[in-house]
């Protein structure tokens, strides 16, 4: 998926990448694995002053390299937390509007950045009965800026979603105003190869920029839909060794990674 | 209710009112305990995934092989696959199933709900929340703005409105009266009054929402302790029906500031399943559940060292509290 | 008011009668002043499993005598409770149907035991600006049982109020239902002179028993609506020495008797 | 809103998107932070009745001659007065207005509002909390069964609806999301993480609800020691702008488990303004508001055996915490 001298892994590139989408003094709601290692790695480089709440209850946790979280409810997840409320709680204030990020990923994503965690097949006798919502359609409906992150595969990207699990930008447009979402968007597509908005006149998704390494027609080759690229895609830098060396140092043991 | 067999508003008031609120001494063993669920019944399960799992009473409600029960919880964790493999259960309500990121697709869930033997009634995360906590509250529902844009509020039977204030689209989600909750708590005195550390989870609005509420303490104190940090308390007495004395009693999952979840069981657990599919899941219940007739013998197969350590791996986790 | 070789006082009468109504083994929602009086007073005496909760967010309180709270939020109102929600949660949990009885009192009571704590005159100038509800309306909806107590004035007791603060049993028969009130309604009127129910065909306001010494044409004569007799009515049991004792014992300064 | 100048629900939404939301020292003067209270403001205030009222902050906005200001209080005490008295409040809202059972009707609210010189907005107790509850949630409304069959349903512009899971008839009540909310608390550390003993009241959904929270507290922590309890912690810093170190702060209100409310000092100002009605409650903003210039000024009329003797009153009354 990277360049053939590339000296990280996919997942590497992904999560460094997701990681400068934070911006410094801001609040994301993060779920565990490559969120919450993104989350952790902006806090010890561009982004000292993010706050990072995981849905089990924990407001400012600070993960411990090597130790991380592997659910969202868990001991781990509640290190140096400045507070701990419940799980209701913790959504009602994404649904306050407390929470500038919310991380996504998913099974199936559709050109508008819907999203499909439930069911492959039919709603009553399911083909694949995936592990259902968790808090991803809550994110999706009440965080201000929803972030998808995810590995770029054909199988994963595709047209039409057997089941909409979270809404993303619903069918471009004022689709989520006429679902009655008020708040939030989908801000960005992150995956190994580009990271892709909405900025385009269809509403469709379109690559804004391209991973280090990345080829335009690799990534349309990724993508089960037709995929624009926009005429001024930019160019990702690739990650610093610095970038590298806090990321390997937080999840050493590559149990994310 | 969209889910069978949890109870209407209505009956849930008529059923508290007419409960004994009396503060009264409500420890029992646990087998008494557990036998307050019956055949049929819809339980909610506090803790949320694997953390502060009422695990001794679930493994005593399967070991007294309750059937064609309901069971409810934030995110179910592999509870849900023992119960489905037990016989014991034919349909779940949450928002997520399975163990965590590592060990993918449950593979029992799967193998019930897609060959249709076991319904999956799945909501999101708040939704779950805000229908114990309208329940909780006495009311017949809540509004949301989650949902919105979702199948989901489709397949749930949700329903939306327009705000008469605002002129704004509101989801409304239906309280969720269980019939039975099963809580696991770090502290309670023998009335019911109940204390939590750590992550409170949905536990105070599952205990308001059911018709009967089974606590299991690590800690029995004296009503007096209580009433020194009354401002701690999460479920009041009067809330309360039974009060089993557990220590460890959400292992092998974790407690909070006690002991740290045990991962090499549950690891154990799902390479096993991950193998055998159902008939794994079986042998489990067979050696972890039906095998051991006692707690102590279940205990045993862990060992004493194997607790202690992970006692010391809760206290390096979370140290000590001031 | 009482009978003239009475050795206690209205308030006296008042309040141990008022505590002869609480059942042992329940939970009553009481104010400060003769309600936390009366249930303090049921404690000592015949119901020890008495529960009392006070709207500021105390539950099983016990105060010490001669230190009663003033307020239902203040720290006396504390005193060994074994929770302390917040005031919003108390009253959820009035609403959610855990409490069995709910004292009221009232400026204004009409004859189907409608309170008016609000207004005197008209809604947008009034004559008489009161304190308001309160917890009352609160109480008189959500309660399983709601008990009135006051003192017997014919002020007090009118054919129809300038306001419904607290709704009691609407205008008889199916009132409460009709209002959308599921539950709860008012089980008895007490006061100094005699104790009132809605029991008979007209559903309205009619004594039920007579306070010792107290006649059916005085009861009458303080009452400013037409009030029925029961040709059954009984007449209550005047305080025994015990209660009295305890009583006085508990407001020794007498800051509520 | 039926109330004039609370923020709509979508506009407080967006207000709070727009925030800072870095966790940063907000330690100010108290004056700074009370000048984030702005003429025509709608003020909620924490605490209830006589307990953990944010008194300094109160004082100080007086004293920085406010007005037109909203004060919305699930009960209010006399400093409903004093705003009324000094022409800093031309509108209350809450369910009941008082100091309490002995001292009888409020004489100066009685000669504004029949008067026709000041709104009072009277909502069911419970109803004020399910706003304030409301605006936390980031709903526009919530549902109650209180206020049916009320005439304050009517006055107060709640409006009905028939659930539409159960047919049932419910009461809603719009969110309440005041423009600042004046919340005084035992402990906080310097970005605003809040710590209360004791009663909570309506304080961690007033901070939730407000687009500008200014807290006061008896006790400025370091944030360590806020994540050793943080299970404790009820309002987080991210709702949080202002934090003042503020012991006494609720003096001569009582604070839980610190220091008993002076009730020579209540019923001396009670006195006087049954006496004397508006002029008595202006004389005693002269004394104790307008006329010290300094807290230390204002405590030193109070004199230091005095708030020695309020102490050792609430440790008497609540004594050592386990």
């Amino acid at each position: 998926m990277t360049g053939p001298n590339a000296d990280y892994t996919a997942s590497e590139l992904l999560t460094v990448s997701a990681s400068r989408l934070l911006a410094d003094g801001t609040v994301v709601f993060a779920g565990v694995g490559t969120p919450l290692l993104a989350s952790a790695l902006a806090r010890a480089t561009h982004a000292p002053g993010l706050t990072v709440v995981i849905e089990g209850g924990s407001i400012g946790l600070e993960v411990a390299p090597g130790n991380l979280p592997i659910s969202t409810n868990e001991m781990r997840g509640a290190r140096r937390a400045v507070a701990l409320p419940s799980i209701t709680q913790i959504f009602l204030y994404a649904q306050r509007g407390f929470f500038d990020y919310g991380f996504l990923g998913g099974a199936q994503i559709d050109p508008y950045g819907n999203i499909n965690t439930s069911i492959i097949g039919a709603v009553e006798r399911p083909r694949v009965r995936l592990p259902g919502s968790g808090g991803a359609c809550d994110i999706a409906c009440l965080c201000r800026e929803i972030l998808i992150v995810t590995r770029h595969e054909r199988r994963r990207f595709v047209e039409r979603l057997d089941f909409v699990t979270s809404p993303g930008q619903i069918d471009g447009g004022r689709g989520r105003r006429g679902a009655g979402l008020l708040f939030g968007r989908v801000t960005a597509v992150l995956t190994d190869l580009a990271l892709m908005d909405f900025g385009g006149a269809s509403g469709r998704m379109r690559v804004a920029a391209l991973q280090p390494g990345a080829e335009p027609s690799q990534v349309k080759e990724q993508t089960g839909f037709d995929l624009e690229i926009a005429s001024d895609a930019r160019r990702l830098e690739p990650p610093t060794e610095g970038e590298l060396r806090t990321l390997r140092g937080l999840d050493p043991s590559r149990v994310f990674l | 209710m969209p889910e069978r067999s949890a109870i209407t508003f209505v009956e849930a008031r008529r059923r508290l009112e007419a409960k004994n609120k009396a503060p009264r001494d409500k420890r029992m063993p646990l087998a008494e305990a557990a036998a307050l669920v019956r055949d049929g019944d819809h339980i909610a399960i506090g803790g949320c995934l694997y953390s502060r799992t009422p695990t001794l009473l679930l493994r005593e409600v399967l070991r007294q092989r309750r059937r064609d029960v309901v069971l409810s919880r934030s995110l179910l964790c592999y509870e849900g696959e023992l119960f489905l493999a037990a016989g014991a259960c034919s349909e779940i309500v949450t928002s997520w199933v399975g163990i965590g990121l590592p060990w993918g697709l449950s593979r029992i869930v799967r193998e019930f709900v897609e060959g249709g033997n076991a319904r999956f009634e799945e909501w999101s995360h708040l939704a779950i929340g805000m229908r114990y906590h309208a329940a909780a509250m006495g009311v017949p529902f809540l509004p949301t703005l989650s949902m919105l844009g979702s199948d989901l509020r489709r397949t749930t039977g949700a329903k939306t409105m327009t705000c008469p204030f605002t002129g704004e689209q509101v989801c409304l989600v239906p309280a969720l009266h269980p019939h039975v909750a099963l809580i696991h708590v770090h502290r309670a005195d023998p009335f019911g009054n109940a204390q939590i550390e750590g992550y409170p989870h949905m536990d105070a609005d599952i205990a308001a929402a059911a018709q009967t509420v089974v606590l299991s303490a690590e800690e029995i104190v004296d009503p007096d302790e209580i009433r020194r940090t009354a401002d701690r308390t999460v479920i009041p007495f009067f809330a309360v029906d039974a009060v089993v004395h557990a220590p460890f009693g959400a292992y092998p999952h974790e407690m909070y500031g006690l002991y740290d979840v045990d991962l090499d069981h549950i690891d154990a657990y799902a390479k096993r399943v991950a193998a055998e599919g159902v008939a794994g899941a079986r042998a489990y219940l067979d050696e972890w559940v039906y095998g051991p007739e006692t707690t102590d013998a279940y205990f045993g197969k862990f060992g004493v060292d194997r607790l202690e350590r992970q006692r010391r791996a809760a206290r390096d986790l979370i140290g000590r509290r001031t």
